[in-house]
């Protein structure tokens, strides 16, 4: 283990780690989109629209990302269709994430209890308004703990782009080592790089968790 | 006999491949109080349900203040504002406060003014002894205030006619009374029209004017409240009220 | 042009072979899943002990399989392991190690998850006739958590199987290592291959995980029916 | 007694390799024609051929590994396998963490790129994206010499020639031999660069400190290069993928 | 006066901060039936589940058939055996058949014979009328049917001693009946000692020897049984006693 190769790598890290974040970032705010987009056709079962959300979530959960990564960049240009290896990388999160958070919403939507609809219903609220006094507010609050292991989940994946070449952390740890040999260094940077971001945002997460659990909605 | 709020003729309900009610015929006069008993599973929350559609059901007509009721769900939605309803669970909504609870419906459904309507809830609130607690959270409060708060959110839209269904059932004896006075005071104070199902004796005998027995999905009587708690038509019905005190 | 393409996968004993490499991804897939929920069982139940060194060890030990992505993981077993501790393994089986960990730190949070969501009254109606811990876990916890278990454990299998497309990257002759060598080794007579290839890798996987994810509503769906009467 | 005791624990030393039976080869699966998969999913080329000879002058069996670029170092220090054999280039990083045998190979880097639109000057790489494989000399070679060049930078052969054919780079480093295979069968690419950086050898290579296996590997690799091993197998292996631009003495390093 | 079976000392019981039972002191002698009485909240589960070593608390010692308990978890899990308790929510284990329920305590605690205990276990659940169910799963029981195979699966080990806490509460009304003839059964004919929550007055009445008053954690009262419900000592107890009845 040597001081000075982790030292001499840092700023390389450093640009993986803020791609890292950054595509993270972006795709977990289209992946959030797209999900709520999916969720709400689902609610309102919306004609046409809420099978294609349906077939949509069961394709994309239910294949790998690095699959759906190979066709986004290596195969789709063959058919003429071709994005830039960041775009891919964000269209292949929002992609598979768009169907992790849609199933997220939807789990938070129908855990709604049944006596909360009745209610609202006994009041006289609309469809309309039911969904948005009732069951999206407390909806949303169930489906907090899906959206954090989501969130988790996404920035994970985010190490797959690696096979697109995209100099994120992973590929800038799979480089270095593959120029300069110093595995046992490279990957601890990696796996700290990693560590800085998860490890806060998970404990986070499980406070939010377990507020959401124990505290807002005990009736 | 006074002018029949609600009629209920021939109503049939399933649910999948059980038949839970079997040609129900009753009507309700206004200001009338009519109590629902009838043994667990006999089917009284199923029937209250259908009145204020939250059931769907399959055959037969419910005739509300002199109109059929075409039973789509934008039609129940106009008429559920002037059937109140309060369930055995206290549903309050948890992510709002006791008074935007109550102010829901008179705002967002009737469209009043929110300053009229508040002071509206808050006359409420104070003639069930809660309107320090307009600002609380429902988890704050205890059963028996969660439930006075739910039918001040009923009759906050001035419903003609309500439904309550074992309203204290899930509470502790001792919230049972406060809880039960206001319905009282409703019947006999604001000649509220009403169904109330309860396994509460004492409060049938009081507040009712009629009983609709319940069994197995039919009406097995429909007696004056002083003539069934003494002597039931039915024998069935003495062995429910013999059951009922022990 | 493009439908020339689909041939490649006709070529040959090009169609064997691909199913011969995700024969490999499934078993790698399937030993892990079987060691590493058995391993889950015991973590998760000693989880829900009282004994606190204890559960932070094993509070750690999830949190690192949970924090690290699966492909560190497999470079951290595949190139550190070897060289710190002299321990070592060819490509499929450090890989089927490494996925059987990750299921075993899982599958311990999903464990004990289901063990402490089973109401408080059935341990003390447990406790009240007399049983030890161990009768309480085994007659009453255990069986009553599998319900909850079951369609979470299924959907763990479908991750798993997914992750197992990253083996690629330490060597493994996994289903998408051979399509690589197809389409290099046809990349002149079919330009289009790739799209095929990839297609047919997709489609592999769809057929293997969307079965599962049914089965797993399914049961979800059933469970959620049972419990709201 | 040092010296015996981690010899008896090297698990790569020729007599461990005799007694085990089998040799474990580092190669590449994705590289015509020196370490590929053909379509009858066999294992040939260049590389492939002389691992056969290699364990049958060992008496021993063959083992393939299949390698990327950038994990061939590490393929050995974490004994995944005893020899590499997929196209190494020696160069002085390399020397610090591996043993390279006496080479048997010429190569140098090159670039290939398509002819439409040639590149033909490194200069027309400035701000450009090039395609390499990570932990190619090429890469290295551009890393260090050429800063001002972007790198898009893959795991395998396939992922990078593929990423060529899409477009994603100007053109492509690797090494100039598989170039012109390369170029060969995708006939609307040009090797415009036939070499630059310094000459250098392939070689095989062997674990640091596993003397036992490269003292073998050295003698080897001299008498199969006295048989004509390599000129033969260039021969039949190499040059159907070659186009004319390659003459046999441009790889194979001349028989003493 | 005769044996007491269970003595209560000083004892002191806090959750976290909450200091949930003060000073408690009583004693029970052999047959003798006690209810615990007092408004919700007032600590009657707490009480009777430390009894059952349920809850640790602070302070005071409990005396068993002559016997100090050592309050350790192995100590309490050999007395359990000997103090059988019902709860509130009939947990029979949904996992296992009615007769398996039964069997449990018997055969894998006390290592009883499995042929001898499963015809024990018959007899009992012949004496509540079960008998016909000994191999459904509790969800295919009603309610009070839960709750008659929970009380006859603490009476399998043969217990000295037993504590029913509120055990009709979550029962309809019609099936209150059945549990509660059984627990008077086992008082008068079987002359079981035991210590009964519940909020049923006149079950109450009618089979306790002796009430013990809670309220906040103390025992307001302890009074012989006929005395409390016609003239109760304490004020508190007045109140209380007026409320449970509408
Ligand atoms: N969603 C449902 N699906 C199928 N059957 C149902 C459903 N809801 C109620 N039932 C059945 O319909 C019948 C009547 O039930 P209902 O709840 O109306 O009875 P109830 O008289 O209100 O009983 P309780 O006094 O216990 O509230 C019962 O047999 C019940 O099992
Ligand atoms: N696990 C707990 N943690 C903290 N406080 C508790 C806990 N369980 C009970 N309490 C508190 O202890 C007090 C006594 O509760 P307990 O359940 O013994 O009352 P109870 O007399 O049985 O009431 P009920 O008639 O409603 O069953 C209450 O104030 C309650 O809030
Ligand atoms: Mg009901
Ligand atoms: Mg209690």
């Amino acid at each position: 283990m040597s001081w000075a190769i982790i030292q001499q790598s840092l700023p390389m890290f450093g640009k993986g780690f803020v791609l890292t974040l950054w595509l993270s970032f972006v795709g977990i705010i289209g992946s959030i989109i797209v999900g709520l987009i999916c969720s709400l056709f689902q609610y309102f079962k919306v004609p046409i629209l809420h099978q294609i959300a349906s077939v949509y979530v069961e394709i994309s959960r239910n294949t790998p990302l690095l699959i759906q990564l190979f066709f986004l960049y290596y195969a789709f240009p063959v058919i003429g269709i071709k994005f830039g290896a960041e775009l891919c990388g964000i269209i292949g999160l929002i992609f598979l994430g768009g169907s992790y958070m849609a199933e997220g919403f939807t789990g938070g939507f129908n855990g709604v209890s049944k006596g909360q609809v009745e209610s609202g219903k006994a009041i006289g609220l609309s469809r309309w308004q039911l969904a948005k006094y009732v069951v999206f507010p407390q909806g949303f609050s169930l489906s907090v703990p899906a959206m954090a292991a989501n969130i988790i989940f996404l920035i994970k994946e985010t190490s797959i782009f690696t096979v697109i070449a995209i100099p994120e952390l992973t590929n800038t740890a799979l480089d270095l080592i593959g120029m300069y040999y110093r595995s046992n260094e490279y990957l601890l940077v990696l796996v700290i790089g990693y560590a800085i971001i998860l490890v806060p945002l998970s404990i986070v997460l499980t406070l939010l968790e377990r507020r959401v659990r124990y505290g807002a909605f005990g009736n | 006999m006074a002018e029949k709020v609600l009629q209920v003729e021939h109503l049939e309900k399933s649910y999948q491949k059980k038949h839970v009610l079997h040609d129900i015929n009753f009507s309700v006069a206004q200001g009338e109080v009519v109590t629902l008993l009838g043994p667990s599973g006999s089917g009284k929350s199923t029937l209250i349900r259908c009145l204020n559609g939250l059931e769907v059901y399959q055959k037969g007509t419910i005739t509300f203040e002199g109109q059929k009721i075409i039973p789509t769900e934008k039609n129940w939605q106009q008429i559920r504002q002037k059937i109140g309803m309060v369930f055995q669970s206290y549903d309050l909504f948890p992510n709002l406060t006791v008074m935007d609870n109550i102010l829901l419906g008179p705002t967002k459904v009737q469209k009043k003014d929110k300053a009229t309507a508040r002071s509206e809830a808050l006359a409420l609130l104070k003639s069930v002894e809660l309107d320090d607690y307009a600002n609380a959270y429902p988890r704050e409060l205890s059963g028996g205030q969660k439930q006075r708060v739910a039918i001040v959110r009923a009759l906050a839209l001035h419903p003609d006619f309500m439904l309550f269904d074992e309203v204290t059932a899930s509470l502790d004896p001792e919230m049972v009374r406060g809880v039960l006075t206001i319905i009282e005071n409703l019947a006999n104070r604001d000649n509220m029209t009403m169904i109330v199902v309860t396994h509460e004796m004492n409060f049938a005998k009081q507040i009712a004017d009629r009983v609709l027995f319940l069994q197995d999905g039919r009406i097995l009587e429909q007696t004056p409240s002083e003539q069934f708690f003494t002597a039931p038509q039915t024998d069935r019905a003495k062995v429910f009220l013999d059951s009922m005190d022990f | 042009m493009a439908h020339s393409g689909i041939s490649v996968l006709l070529e040959g004993t090009n169609f064997m072979r691909l199913l011969g490499g995700l024969w490999v991804t499934v078993k790698i897939a399937a030993v892990a899943l079987i060691a590493g929920i058995i391993l889950g069982i015991a973590l998760g139940v000693l989880r829900t002990f009282k004994n606190r060194p204890l559960r932070i060890v094993l509070r750690l030990y999830l949190e690192f399989f949970r924090v690290v992505p699966t492909v560190v993981l497999l470079f951290l077993f595949y190139y550190i392991l070897p060289k710190q501790m002299n321990f070592n393994l060819p490509a499929d089986q450090l890989a089927t190690l490494v996925f059987a960990l990750w299921v075993g730190a899982e599958m311990s949070d999903i464990v004990r998850g289901a063990l402490i969501s089973v109401p408080k009254h059935q341990i003390e109606s447990g406790k009240a006739i007399g049983l030890s811990r161990f009768q309480l876990y085994w007659y009453v916890l255990i069986p009553q958590s599998i319900n909850l278990e079951i369609p979470a454990t299924i959907n763990l299998a479908t991750r798993v199987i997914k992750t197992t497309s990253i083996l690629l990257l330490i060597s493994v002759m996994d289903v998408i290592n051979i399509g690589q060598q197809i389409i290099e080794a046809n990349n002149h007579t079919y330009p289009t291959g790739v799209f095929w290839v990839y297609g047919l890798i997709f489609l592999f996987y769809f057929l293997i995980d969307y079965p599962l994810s049914w089965w797993a509503k399914r049961l979800e769906k059933k469970r959620l029916e049972r419990e709201n009467g | 007694g040092n010296s015996k005791k981690s010899s008896s624990n090297n698990p790569s030393s020729v007599s461990q390799i005799k007694k085990k039976g089998t040799i474990r080869v580092a190669v590449f699966g994705d590289l015509p024609p020196y370490g590929w998969v053909n379509k009858d999913g066999k294992r040939v080329g260049y590389d492939v051929k002389l691992a056969h000879q290699v364990a049958k002058d060992l008496g021993v069996k063959v083992k393939f590994v299949q390698v990327n670029a950038n994990n061939r170092v590490d393929a050995l220090n974490s004994n995944k396998v005893d020899l590499v054999l997929a196209n190494f280039t020696v160069t002085p990083e390399r020397k610090q963490v591996v043993s390279f045998a006496k080479p048997y190979m010429k190569v140098s880097v090159g670039v290939v790129s398509p002819k439409n639109k040639p590149i033909t000057k490194v200069s027309q790489l400035q701000n450009k994206n090039v395609i390499v494989t990570k932990g190619t000399t090429a890469e290295n070679y551009f890393t260090s010499k050429q800063p001002n060049v972007k790198l898009l930078k893959f795991d395998s052969k396939t992922q990078q020639f593929n990423a060529l054919k899409n477009g994603r780079g100007v053109a492509l480093a690797d090494d100039n031999s598989y170039l012109y295979a390369w170029s060969k069968s995708n006939s609307k690419y040009t090797v415009g660069i036939k070499s630059i950086g310094p000459k250098s050898y392939i070689a095989p290579a062997v674990k640091k400190g596993n003397e036992s296996l490269l003292n073998w590997t050295n003698k080897e690799i001299t008498k199969l290069t006295k048989k004509r091993f390599f000129v033969s197998d260039y021969n039949t292996d190499l040059k159907p993928y070659f186009g004319k631009e390659v003459k046999p003495s441009d790889i194979v390093l001349p028989t003493k």
